[in-house]
C-alpha cells in the first residue's frame, strides 16, 4: 500500500536531511505507528504520504503510483488518503455535519451521495445526534472524532494521523484509538504518528521508529521505546 | 461540480472583503473611464480630422477695399482674379477648387461668430457683406503637400492671404491630443494600481479563506475548484467596474455630447453612439483582461496544490 | 524606545507589500493631483471672475454707421450720448463709468481677435476703427445689480448694444465650473478608494506581521510601540503620493500656464505659483489627513491589545 | 501572587461558562499544575491571568492588582508575566539570540542590558552557543528552551505555560520540566496547563483539576488523576 524506497527529503532552502535513506514497506490494511523524538522526520514522512512534498531522492509509492510523478493527479491522490492532524482543523463557522459533508462536497460528490455518507459516518465515530452542534460546542476529543469522520467519509484506502491526540487527555487518547483501530479493522491502513508512550504500549501495534531521519526501529507488536 | 457553493463563497468573499472589492471597483471604475474618455477624445480628433479634411484645405482671400497688405491695392481687379485662378488650376498639387463670393462668405462668418449669442448679433451688427472677402477655396491631391501652391499664391497680386485650414487648428488638435494624452497617462496609472490590488484582493481573500483552501487541498479538491471562487470574485468586481465606466461614458455622451455640444455646435462633426459603443467595448475587453490575467497568475501563486 | 527597530519594520514592511503600497501610492497620488487640479480651477475661476469683474461689468455700445438695430439711425448724436451719459450717471446701481472712442476700440479689438496668429491679421485687415463702435463701460456698485440699468440704456436713442459681461462669460466659467466638479468626483471617487486602500494595506501588513504582533503583546509591548509602524508605514506611503501629486502640478504649472498659456493668451489673468502652493499644501493636508484617520481606526481595530 | 475570586469566565457570543466560579489562590514562588480534560478551562484560566480576556463575573488579581481594571495598563502588566506555549511561537528568520532579545528590544530595554541578559539567559535555559541558529535548525526541546528563555528573559515574577510538552516525546519533556523546576526555584510562580500524565505524576507539584469549569481538586504534592 506504501512503499518508502531509498527516500530521501530536503526541505527547500536547507541542507539537513529531514529523512535520510528511508526504506519502509506498509501493507494493506496495517496499523503502524511512527514514533521518534521531536524533528526525527515523523511529520515529513506522513507529508511525503500525501504528496505535499517531494522526496529529493528515492520514491514513494502509495497505491502502486509513484506519488512524486503526479502532477495533475495530486487531487484525485489525496482523495484516496484520509488525513486527521493534532489541531483537528475544522472549520468554525460549520457545524459538525456542513465540516465532514464540506470534504464530499469540494470534490464533486453528488448530493444525494452526501446525505447518505455523512450521517452514516457520524454514527461510526460516535456522534450522531450531534450533527447540528458548531465546533466549538464540542469536547476536544468529539472535535477530533468529526476531523476523522470527514477524513474517513469518503473511504480512503489510507488513513494518516499525526499526533492525533496531542492535545487530548489521556481518556479521551484511548477513545480515539479505539476508533482508529475499529476503521483499522474495516481494512484501511492506519498510519499515525506519536510521541504518547500510553498510547503505542497500549495498542501494541507495529513501530517504526525515526531518528534523525533515519530507520532506527521496525518491530512489530512494539511498544514506545526503550527506555520508557 | 457544486456552483451552489461557489457562488455562495464568491459572495461570502466579495462581503468579506468588502472595502477591498469597492476600493478595487472604483479603481477599476475611474481607470476604464479615463480610458474610454480618452478613447473618445481620439474619435474626436479623427472625426475632426476627416470633417475639415473633407473641407477644402486652403483658402485664398481675395483683396478688398480695407486690405492693407502689399500684394493689394483696392478692390481685387478682375484681371487679378483670371490670374489668380490659372496659378491655381496650373499646379499640380491641387485637386479641385471653387470660388467664393462675399454673400457666401457673410453667410459663413456669421454662422461662426454669431450664431451663439443674440447680443453678439448686435454688437457685429456692423459688419456687412461688402466688408468680407472674395475667396478661391482648394482641396489638395495630397494635405500634405501645400508648399507650392501657397509660396506661388502669396506673391500674386490681389491676394490679401492665404489661409492653411491646417495651421488654424492645429491649437484645437494640440488641445485635443494633450488631454487624449493626458486621460491615457492618468489611466495608465490607476490600470496599474487595479492590477495590483487585483493581486492584493485575491491575497487578502486566499488568507481569509485559509482554513478552508487547506482542508481543500487535503481532502483531494482539483485546482480549478479552488481557485474558481477566486476568479468570479475578482470577475465580478471587473464587470461591476466596467459597467460604471460604461455607464459614466453614455451618461457623458447623452449630457454633453448630445445635450450640450451637437445641438449647439455645428462647426465640427461631433463624436456619436456609435463611436461610444466602440470605446465602451475596448473598455470592456481592457478590464475584463486587465483582472484576468492578474487572477491567474496570483492564484497560481497563492493556491499552489 | 528602538527608533531603529520601528524604521527596519517600517521598512521590511513596504517592501513586503510592495505591491499594495505602489498601488496605495498610485491611488493617493492620482486622487490628490486630481485634487489639486481642482483648486487650481477654483483659484482660476477666482481669478478670472476678478479679472473681469475688476473691468467694468456693463458696455454700453453706441450705434454707427452700420448699426441695424431699431434704436439706432445711422451714427450716434452728440445730444443722444448725453441723454445716455445723463441716464448712467443718474442710476442708483452706477459706481462709475468712462467713455471709450472708436480708435481705442480698435485696439482692444485687434488684442483680442489678432494677437494669435499672423496669417489672421490678414484675414481680418479689412477691419478698420472706423467700424468699431464708441461705448461706456460701467461699473456697478453690486456686480448681480443690472437690471435696471440694463432696462433703461436698452430704450435709449442710439444705443446699439448693452453687453453684459457676465452673459458673455457664462460659457467659459461654466466649461470651468464642469471641468473643476468633474476633477473633484473623481477624486472624490479615488479618495474613498484611497482610503480603504489604507485599511486594507493595514490589514494586509498586520497578516504578514502577525506573529510579531503576538508576540509583542504577549511580552507587553505598548500599544503605540505595536503601532508605530504601521502608522509610518501609511504616511510614508502618503507623503509619496503628496510628493507625486505636487511634482506633477508644478510641472504642469511650469510647462502649460507659464509655459505656454501664460505668454501667448494675456486676456485673462492665469493662476500663479503661490496659487499652485496653495493647492498644494491643501492637498498635503488633506492627503495627511485621510491616510492618517484610516490608519488610527483600522490599527486600533487589527491591533487590539 | 495570583488569586481568582469566584471567577466566570464566558467568550463573546457564547453562553456556556469556560469557567465557573472558580475560586484558586496561588502563592508567589509555587508551583502549580492546572489539569483536566479537554475544554475543562485551563487555557481560559491562563487566558485570565494574562489578561488576554476579562472575567464575566469575579476578579482576577495577579501581584496585588485587579487585572480586570487594567486598560493602558495591561502591557506592563504583561512584563510582570511570562508565557510559553505548546507551539513555541519563535520568529522563523530571527535567530535565538534575535528572537529572546526581542522581547527586551519591544519594551524599550536599552541596548546595554540586553546584550547582558540574553547569553545570560541562554545559558541559563541551556542553549549557550546555540545563539546564532535559526529555529528550525534546532530540536523541539531546544526550540521550548528558546521559548522559555524569551519568557524569562525579563525575569517575570510569574511564568505562565500551556501545555509546553503538548509537542514534545517523553524524555525531551523530562528535561523542560527539569528547567522549569529550576525557574520554579529562582522564586518565580509557575504556573502550568498539562494533561501529561508522565509530567504531572513525576513532580509531585500541587495539582489544580478543573472539569467544566470548576474545581474539582486542589491537591497539594498531586498526581495527574485518580483514574490513572
Ligand atoms: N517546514 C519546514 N521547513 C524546514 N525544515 C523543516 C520544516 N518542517 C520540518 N523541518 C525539519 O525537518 C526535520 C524533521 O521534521 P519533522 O516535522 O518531520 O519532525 P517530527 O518528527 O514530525 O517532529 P515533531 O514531533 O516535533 O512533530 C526537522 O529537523 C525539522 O527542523
Ligand atoms: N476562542 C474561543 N471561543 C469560544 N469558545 C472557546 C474559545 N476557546 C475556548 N472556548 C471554550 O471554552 C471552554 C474552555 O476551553 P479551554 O480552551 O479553556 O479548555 P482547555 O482546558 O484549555 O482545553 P484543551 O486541553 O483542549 O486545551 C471550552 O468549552 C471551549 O469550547
Ligand atoms: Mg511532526
Ligand atoms: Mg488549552
Amino acid at each position: 500500500m506504501i512503499r518508502f524506497e531509498s527516500v530521501t527529503a530536503i526541505y527547500p532552502g536547507h541542507t539537513a536531511r529531514a529523512l535520510d535513506d528511508v526504506d519502509v514497506l506498509v501493507d494493506e490494511g496495517e496499523f503502524v505507528f511512527l514514533v521518534g523524538e521531536s524533528g526525527s522526520g515523523k511529520s515529513t514522512f506522513l507529508r511525503l504520504v500525501l504528496r505535499e512534498m517531494k522526496a529529493a531522492r528515492g520514491k514513494v509509492y502509495v497505491a502502486g503510483k509513484d506519488v512524486g510523478r503526479l502532477r495533475w493527479g495530486v487531487p484525485k491522490h489525496r482523495r484516496r488518503v484520509g488525513t486527521v492532524f493534532q489541531d483537528f482543523r475544522l472549520l468554525p463557522t460549520k457545524t459538525v455535519a456542513q465540516n465532514v459533508a464540506f470534504a464530499l462536497q469540494v470534490i464533486g460528490k453528488p448530493r444525494a451521495q452526501i446525505q447518505q455518507l455523512v450521517p452514516e459516518t457520524l454514527e461510526l465515530v460516535g456522534l450522531s445526534g450531534m450533527g447540528q452542534r458548531l465546533p466549538d460546542e464540542l469536547s476536544g476529543g468529539e472535535q477530533q472524532r468529526v476531523a476523522i469522520a470527514r477524513a474517513f467519509v469518503n473511504r480512503p484506502q489510507i488513513l494518516i494521523a499525526d499526533e492525533p491526540t496531542g492535545n487530548l487527555d489521556p481518556h479521551t487518547s484511548d477513545e480515539i484509538m479505539g476508533l482508529l483501530d475499529r476503521i483499522n479493522r474495516t481494512g484501511t491502513t492506519v498510519l499515525m504518528a506519536t510521541h504518547d508512550v500510553g498510547v503505542v504500549d497500549q495498542m501494541r501495534k507495529r513501530v517504526v521508529e525515526l531518528d534523525g531521519g533515519r530507520v532506527v526501529r521496525d518491530q512489530l507488536r512494539g511498544v514506545y521505546g526503550h527506555s520508557y | 461540480m457544486h456552483l451552489r457553493y461557489v457562488f455562495s463563497e464568491t459572495r461570502t468573499g466579495l462581503r468579506r472583503n468588502v472595502s477591498m472589492s469597492i476600493a478595487l471597483i472604483v479603481t477599476i471604475f475611474v481607470s476604464l473611464t479615463l480610458v474610454g474618455m480618452g478613447l473618445l477624445l481620439n474619435s474626436q480628433a479623427d472625426k475632426a480630422e476627416r470633417f475639415w479634411g473633407d473641407k477644402l484645405q486652403i483658402t485664398v482671400f481675395m483683396c478688398n477695399a480695407n486690405s492693407q497688405v502689399d500684394t493689394c491695392e483696392g478692390e481685387v481687379t478682375a484681371a487679378q482674379k483670371a490670374t489668380i485662378e490659372s496659378t491655381i488650376a496650373a499646379s499640380p498639387e491641387v485637386d479641385s477648387f471653387y470660388f467664393q463670393g462675399k454673400e457666401r462668405a457673410f453667410e459663413t462668418w456669421k454662422e461662426v461668430y454669431l450664431s451663439q449669442d443674440s447680443e453678439q448679433q448686435e454688437i457685429y451688427s456692423t459688419v456687412t457683406a461688402d466688408d468680407m472677402q472674395e475667396s478661391y477655396w482648394i482641396k489638395l491631391k495630397d494635405p500634405e503637400q501645400f508648399q507650392g501652391i501657397k509660396a506661388a499664391l502669396g506673391e500674386e497680386q490681389g491676394v490679401a492671404a492665404v489661409r492653411d485650414l491646417r495651421e488654424v487648428l492645429k491649437p484645437i488638435y494640440f488641445w485635443m491630443t494633450a488631454m487624449k494624452w493626458g486621460a491615457i497617462a492618468v489611466a495608465g496609472f490607476l490600470l496599474i494600481a487595479a492590477i495590483m490590488q487585483v493581486g492584493n484582493t485575491i491575497r487578502m481573500a486566499a488568507y481569509a479563506r485559509r482554513k478552508e483552501i487547506g482542508i481543500m487541498r487535503l481532502v483531494g479538491a482539483s485546482r480549478l475548484y479552488i481557485s474558481l471562487p477566486f476568479l468570479i470574485e475578482t470577475l465580478v468586481a471587473a464587470t461591476i467596474g466596467v459597467a460604471l465606466a460604461a455607464a459614466a461614458m453614455l451618461t457623458f455622451m447623452y449630457v454633453v455630447i448630445y445635450g450640450m455640444l451637437r445641438p449647439t455646435s455645428t462647426i465640427v462633426e461631433w463624436v456619436d453612439w456609435q463611436d461610444s459603443f466602440l470605446a465602451i467595448g475596448g473598455v470592456a475587453a481592457l478590464g475584463l483582461a486587465l483582472t484576468l490575467l492578474p487572477t491567474l497568475l496570483m492564484t497560481r501563486k497563492y493556491l499552489k496544490v
